[in-house]
């Protein structure tokens, strides 16, 4: 293990930056987010939860795929490089790298997404403890260890001081590059600072309300009891169909595939999708959802049910609680699955 | 910006003119041969009124450098009432640019009548001028519509 | 896509020496869609318009755009070649590569790249074309001619003549206008009376003519072929249908401090008046601000001694709603105010009048029965000078730019009329030019010199001085002679500029025709369309739409009345097919666009739809496409984008911008 | 709160609607959402508290659509918004019984987070019968007190006044909290040089993730289908992939609610990247007051938009360049 002061923070930032990208939560007017580092960057790493997960490091809310140039009536394709060079994100939190876990399902999976596939070898995760974990969090549901992230790199940040454990391969290569700025932290103290950390953060966990909401009758195998279940009618109702809940959620996986003339050509990007809006999916018929209650359950069926059935039992969910916090009408996953148990419960 | 570099901006600047006026305005300085940068290209539509503020963007994200519309002179309008509506938008509008730090320069509404040769071509004359001296519109382009 | 013809016209050298053609060809054969591309000396000729149609039917092409001239010059011209071919005409645009290129720019380089990007965004534009099918809408068989001086009766007669109806709306108590307050007319020196009163009467009795004086137009609505009309009657106090025109009335009268209209206030006539004495109608009206009986509820005079019982106190303004075919405006002119023009000292010396005020004088029916004399002191005058050029011609912003053209010739016959029967006056114009393009007008005023002895001085007058003795100091300069003059005279006469009546402001606006700088209404062409406006079934008569004198108001008031005759004989019109339509799958049905709308062509209706699937009752907005004239308000009001213009639609606008942008 | 629960309790029995439309309580402490009541007893979960900031005006749109009345309770702000879609036609009067309830300023959750609040267990003082100056909010670090005003969303120190526009009955009592100016926030930006105005906006907008949350939440924005959604425009971008979509986005949309915008705060509400969007409304709307007289959308049912109506001699649009 390793350790660094707070304030040489700045200095270690530089040095990664160097010659790679640095991902890191920056305040922009008053907003945390992942961005890239810069020396004006204002650095938050006290924010919790960024607004948007950091998926977008890996899955960026559009990226280009290809562009066509047209000069008269010829045409020529230039397809999109693939990342190539490493990058560094660093203060990921435990719920997060679940989220990243579950992405890979997605794209990792054949056919694999080389855009996906470029950005996650280059990627280096630093990822930090969770310091004070907060009500609408509810990681514990899905098995996440706030308190000990499974990254390259686990850190802890106790007091004014930076606990550094390079976990992997790509961890300890990070590690070694960063050498002159890390301190050995081998002695019992820090060891002891580390796991009073874990401690303390284990035990709010504990504390939090939706720590122990239970999934049970969620799995892969309820596909039809769920989807034909009357409280969809109740629940959808309030929902604006706005995209907030799956533009910050750390799964949500969807894009659209979309052309923009530039005048000179066509840029085909993708970009994200929601499957909240009335345009999702639209094929030429129309769609195939035409009601918002059922572009509502899609969006749970699919986390608690159709994601589980088809990648052994693991939900879409990490219980980052961001769609908790953002949903304009205040709905969220944990209303939706506290409902099915209070309804049904009650039925059984 | 250096004065070569000025020498070599040419700015593209889009003129949406009413059919009834200004289109015939812009007529009667070619037949008077009133001449005006060639920067200046004008689209034809049947009134002021029908100038969206979306066409102004869209020109603006294009790469235009600057979007002047011209109707008929308040009172005149062929339609009654439609550049008195294009003046609530156009004011309104041009209002946001400039709150959003738009240089203000950059979008003009002037009334030209089909009997102002000499006036469409003036104003095309002072609107190059003032689009040249603002210089590259580059805080309302869409990047990837420039030319590489 | 479509399969797109572009076809190049040289217009001789007029786009050929500035615009490469072959090269606009060329690029245009590198556009997509493009599958034919072909110049040509004159496109328009019957030669061009066979290489449009083989290429249409040869090259199959569905959209074709023509490089030439503007649109408003030869768009129909293709548009009916292409028709010709077998295509719809609205698969036709024009790129303006002459009046917006060839003609303004110089150089060759910068003029074909314009003129490709212009190509290009015309191309961009057709291939966004849909065919369109123009409406019908029927024709009112009846005209309105607004203004009853010499160009309203004119055209009035001629429309009669042919067989229509038409109604005259007259702002004064009298038909007749400025005509009727002129004693003689050049180059003849008819008497003006003898001839303008027999079309008066003749009007008057036409079958197929009314007559609103003492009217205004109120509203305007409805279109080309179909106007509504809203007509103000005033109140005259004087039942029209009782009134023996017996004129007990207006000597009666003890009211008699009202400054006379007619006589442009060099004298005063009754509260309860006919202008004058050959008015039509022969029927007084009350001027409610100067009677007595409306002032302070005594009186009744009028009433007492009118043996036809026609006077009416109680009468009040009526609105007649009438439907026309074809309006005619003929609001004629008034003189400019004087009042910056304190140099020349009209508003100080009553012996300094104008030119109109001159023709009241000398009137026999005038302030003075005819004589010339001060209106000072009444003596007779032995020095009169005459200055030309009064607020016309000027440069700077007191008066008008342009030459108001009836001035020299007035001003010859002024000094002519007075040499002739005051031999022993004097008479001295001063002059900027003399201008006489006319038929026999410089013969005229060379009598005028010649023969009469009117000394023509070339310059301008700086100062007209009241002197202590009642003479004016008139200081002028001779330009010829280049010296300075001081000459005393008894009377000053001043040219000054005729205006447009200050009213056609308000009428334009109702009728929707522009109307330029000066007031003047436009024409829908400067040469080729001269008595039409550009507003559809709206025609000009007179001095309304320019300076001119009487033959030529009553030659253009002709030429007005075979347009309306030529509109009114058609049954049906054929509507513009680029109407505005609402999206029904879009459309909120939040009524912004009626609002907006200037035709109230837009109503809404509870329609069941089909949106991929969902069928429901919806709101929806309709348009009228006989209503609509295709302005494009609503299309921006509408915040979905439901509603969209044919011909102009949001996908082909913005086409045009990506293309000159690109 | 119980007064209102009775009231829409004696509605749905005696018929005179078929649902009610109000808040239900939430799992946490500040989360309540917007709920159809059908049954009596389903009433036993209503909540209104400082935390009911939601504008349901908007959720008539598709209430109108239903069968039957629908009793719904609408703050002062809410029936402007309420009486402007009458205006346009979207909701139905008939279908409509509007409770008015009382207002005592609505709280915003964001506001109490970015005090460095977290790990909220609960929150006392929220509830309007508590007639609280002070939240005293529990959390898993200690326990807080914030001032009532000092956790209330923005819109509520501009408050445009407690009176109901249209209503059938009022519930409630209202307190003032109007302490701050509408437009100053504007007007700090209309001062700023243009690069300060384009750089503030670049920084604001470049958080805009086109979630949409503030164009759904808005009851000016009530079309079927957005221009931003359909193909109309060739505008149909689900993602600001260039700095300048952002902009265009919210320009437009703001130009679209122009003259109809209420000023009802909603985008600023949810949007979760706390764009301050009111500023595009407000700016709109001040230059609508100053131009072309003072207008509040949804006041009345006869009077013209600003956008649909005209003056013969309104200012010119080189007035803004007059102007800065």
């Amino acid at each position: 293990m390793y350790k660094i002061k707070r304030e040489d923070l700045p200095a270690l930032f530089q040095k990664i930056a160097a010659d790679q990208e640095l991902y890191l939560p920056v305040s922009t007017a008053g907003q945390t987010n992942f961005g890239v580092w810069r020396e004006e960057a204002e650095v938050d790493l006290d924010t919790l939860k960024t607004v948007k997960s950091p998926k977008d490091v890996f899955f960026p809310q559009s990226e280009t795929l290809y562009t066509c140039y047209r000069e008269g009536k010829k045409l020529s394709v230039e397809p999109e490089t693939l990342k190539e060079q490493d990058f560094v994100v660093f203060g990921m939190k435990a719920c997060d790298i679940k989220g990243v876990e579950v992405l890979d399902r997605v794209f990792l999976s054949d056919p694999i997404d080389t855009f996906y596939a470029a950005r996650r070898d280059h990627g280096t995760i630093v990822a930090l403890a969770c310091h004070e974990p907060e009500e609408t969090c509810f990681c514990k549901v899905f098995g996440v260890d706030a308190a000990h992230p499974a990254a390259d790199v686990a850190a802890w940040m106790v007091e004014d001081t930076l606990y550094w454990k390079p976990e992997t391969e790509k961890g300890q290569k990070l590690t070694e590059k960063l050498a002159d700025f890390l301190e050995k932290a081998e002695d019992a103290g820090s060891e002891t600072a580390v796991a009073e950390e874990e401690e303390k953060i284990r035990s709010i966990m504990e504390e939090l309300p939706y720590s122990h909401l239970s999934l049970e009758g969620w799995n892969g195998d309820v596909l039809m009891e769920k989807f034909e279940s009357p409280l969809w009618e109740e629940l959808y109702k309030p929902c604006l169909a706005c995209g907030t809940c799956t533009f910050v959620c750390p799964t949500c996986q969807c894009y659209d595939i979309k052309d923009y003339d530039t005048g000179q050509g066509v840029q085909r990007y993708r970009c994200w999708d929601s499957c909240m809006y009335s345009d999702f999916t639209m094929m030429a018929h129309g769609n195939n959802r035409t009601s918002q209650k059922e572009r509502f359950r899609q969006r749970f069926m699919h986390k608690l049910v159709y994601f589980p059935a088809n990648n052994d039992g693991m939900y879409s969910c990490v219980g980052c609680g961001r769609c908790v916090e953002k949903c304009p009408a205040s709905l969220n996953i944990v209303k939706v699955v506290k409902a099915f148990q209070e309804k049904e419960g009650a039925k059984a | 910006m250096s004065i070569e570099a000025r020498e070599e901006f040419k700015p593209k600047i889009v003129a949406f003119c009413c059919n009834w006026c200004s289109y015939a305005g812009a007529d009667l300085a070619g037949s008077s041969r009133l001449s005006y940068s060639a920067d200046v290209k004008i689209i034809r539509v049947p009134c002021s009124c029908r100038v969206n503020p979306m066409f102004i963007l869209r020109a603006f994200e294009r790469g235009a450098d600057g979007v002047i519309i011209c109707g008929c002179h308040p009172g005149d309008c062929h339609y009654t009432s439609g550049n008195y509506y294009a003046r609530r938008r156009m004011t309104l509008l041009f209002s946001m640019l400039d709150f959003i730090g738009v240089e203000n320069g950059r979008t003009r509404v002037e009334w030209v009548s089909a009997a102002e040769g000499v006036k469409f071509s003036q104003t095309m004359h002072e609107f190059v001028d003032k689009i040249t001296s603002l210089g590259k519109n580059v805080r309302l382009e869409d990047l990837r519509c420039r030319k590489s | 896509m479509l399969r797109i013809g572009v076809f190049v016209c040289h217009c001789g050298s007029n786009i050929a020496a500035t615009v490469d053609v072959k090269k606009v060809v060329e690029m245009a054969l590198h556009e997509p869609g493009v599958v034919h591309a072909e110049d040509y000396q004159y496109m328009c000729s019957e030669a061009g318009q066979e290489k449009i149609r083989a290429a249409i039917q040869e090259k199959h092409l569905s959209g074709i755009v023509v490089c030439s001239c503007s649109p408003r010059m030869h768009e129909n011209t293709f548009r009916n070649a292409a028709e010709r071919a077998g295509l719809n005409p609205y698969m036709v645009e024009i790129a303006n590569i002459r009046e917006h290129c060839s003609w303004i720019h110089k150089d060759m380089e910068e003029a074909t790249e314009k003129a490709v990007i212009l190509m290009r965004a015309a191309v961009a534009k057709v291939n966004l074309n849909t065919p369109l099918q123009p409406g019908e809408s029927r024709v009112t068989k009846r005209a309105l001619v607004i203004g009853g001086g010499i160009a309203g009766i004119q055209t009035a007669l001629d429309i009669a003549d042919a067989g229509y109806p038409v109604d005259i709306v007259e702002k004064t108590p009298s038909i007749g206008g400025r005509m009727s307050q002129l004693d003689k007319t050049f180059p003849t020196l008819d008497c003006s009376a003898c001839i303008l009163t027999p079309k008066m009467v003749e009007a008057n009795a036409h079958p197929n003519i009314n007559i609103y004086t003492y009217s205004e137009v109120e509203k305007v609505s409805g279109f080309v072929g179909d106007f509504t009309v809203d007509i103000r009657k005033k109140a005259r106090s004087v039942d029209m249908s009782k009134c023996t025109g017996c004129g007990v009335c207006q000597e009666k009268c003890p009211s008699k401090k009202t400054p006379s209209e007619f006589n442009r206030g060099l004298n005063n006539r009754s509260a309860i008046y006919t202008p004058f004495a050959q008015a039509i109608p022969n029927v007084p009206v009350i001027d409610r601000e100067a009677c007595i009986k409306f002032k302070t509820g005594k009186c009744g005079i009028c009433s007492k001694v009118c043996q036809a019982g026609a006077i009416d106190y109680e009468q009040k303004d009526e609105i007649i709603t009438e439907k026309y075919g074809a309006i005619v405006v003929a609001t004629g002119f008034d003189m400019i105010k004087l009042d910056d023009y304190d140099e020349y000292a009209y508003s100080q010396s009553k012996d300094v009048i104008t030119s109109l005020e001159l023709e009241r004088i000398m009137n026999a029916a005038g302030p003075t029965g005819g004589h010339l004399e001060r209106l000072s002191d009444g003596k007779a005058p032995k020095e009169i000078v005459f200055i030309q050029c009064v607020g016309s011609r000027c440069a700077d912003n007191r008066g008008k730019s342009y030459c108001s053209k009836i001035c020299c010739m007035y001003t010859a016959k002024h000094a002519m009329l007075i040499r002739d029967k005051y031999p022993d006056v004097n008479v001295t114009v001063f002059y900027i030019d003399v201008r006489t393009p006319g038929k026999n007008f410089d013969e005229f005023y060379r009598r005028a010199v010649e023969e009469y002895g009117v000394n023509y001085i070339k310059g301008q007058v700086g100062k007209v001085i009241p002197q202590p003795d009642g003479k004016l100091l008139v200081q002028g300069a001779d330009l010829l002679d280049n010296k300075q003059i001081l000459k005393e005279a008894d009377m000053v006469v001043l040219a000054a500029a005729i205006e447009p009546n200050p009213d056609v402001r308000k009428i334009a606006t109702m009728l929707t025709a522009s109307i330029d700088t000066n007031n003047f209404l436009t024409e829908a062409h400067a040469k080729l369309r001269p008595v039409e406006s550009p507003t559809a079934g709206v025609f000009l008569s007179g001095v309304c739409q320019g300076p001119k004198d009487i033959p030529e108001t009553v030659s253009q008031a002709g030429a007005a009345a075979v347009k309306a005759i030529g509109l009114l004989a058609k049954d049906k019109l054929l509507t513009n097919p680029c109407t505005a339509h609402s999206d029904e799958l879009l459309c909120n049905g939040c009524s912004q666009c009626a609002n907006v709308c200037p035709y109230g062509a837009i109503t809404y209706e509870e329609k069941e739809v089909n949106d991929h699937g969902i069928r429901e009752v919806r709101r929806i907005a309709v348009v009228n496409e006989a209503l609509c004239q295709g302005c494009g308000a609503c299309t921006v009001t509408c915040p979905s984008g439901a509603m969209d213009l044919k011909g102009f639609s949001n996908r082909q606008i913005l086409a045009e911008v990506d293309a000159i942008c690109r | 709160m119980q007064e209102i629960v009775n009231r829409a309790k004696e509605l749905l029995a005696d018929g005179t609607v078929k649902r009610v439309l109000g808040w239900k309580a939430g799992d946490l402490p500040y989360n309540p959402e917007p709920a159809y009541f059908e049954k009596e007893e389903d009433l036993e979960e209503f909540v209104y508290n400082g935390f009911c900031g939601a504008n349901l005006s908007k959720y008539m749109i598709e209430a109108s659509k239903m069968e039957g009345k629908t009793l719904v309770f609408l703050k002062p702000c809410d029936t402007y918004s309420f009486q402007q879609l009458m205006k346009e036609h979207r909701v139905d009067r008939e279908k409509a019984y509007i409770i008015g309830v009382g207002c005592k300023g609505k709280l915003d959750i964001e506001r109490i987070r970015r005090m460095g609040i977290k790990g909220i267990k609960s929150i006392a003082g929220a509830n309007l019968e508590d007639e609280a100056e002070t939240l005293t909010i529990v959390t898993l670090y200690g326990e807080k007190e914030v001032p009532y005003k000092d956790a209330m969303l923005e819109r509520c120190h501009v408050c445009k006044g407690k009176d109901h526009m249209i209503f059938d009955e009022i519930i409630g009592e209202s307190k003032e909290t109007k302490d701050g100016d509408r437009f100053a926030e504007v007007e700090r930006i209309e001062a700023m040089s243009p690069e300060e105005k384009f750089a503030f906006f670049q920084k604001e907008l470049s958080k805009c993730i086109r979630c949409n949350a503030c164009r759904n939440v808005c009851p000016a924005c009530s079309c079927r289908k957005c221009v931003f959604d359909s193909n109309k425009f060739d505008s149909a971008q689900k993602a600001n992939v260039d700095s300048f979509e952002e902009k265009m986005f919210h320009i437009i949309r703001a130009f679209h609610v122009a003259g109809r915008c209420t000023d009802c705060g909603e985008c600023s509400r949810v949007c979760p990247q706390g764009i301050p969007l009111h500023l595009f409304n407000r700016k709109f709307i001040k230059d609508i007051d100053e131009l072309y007289g003072e207008y509040q959308a949804g006041a009345d049912l006869e009077e013209r938009g600003p956008l649909t109506s005209y003056q013969l001699d309104d200012a010119e649009p080189g007035i803004v360049a007059e102007r800065s």
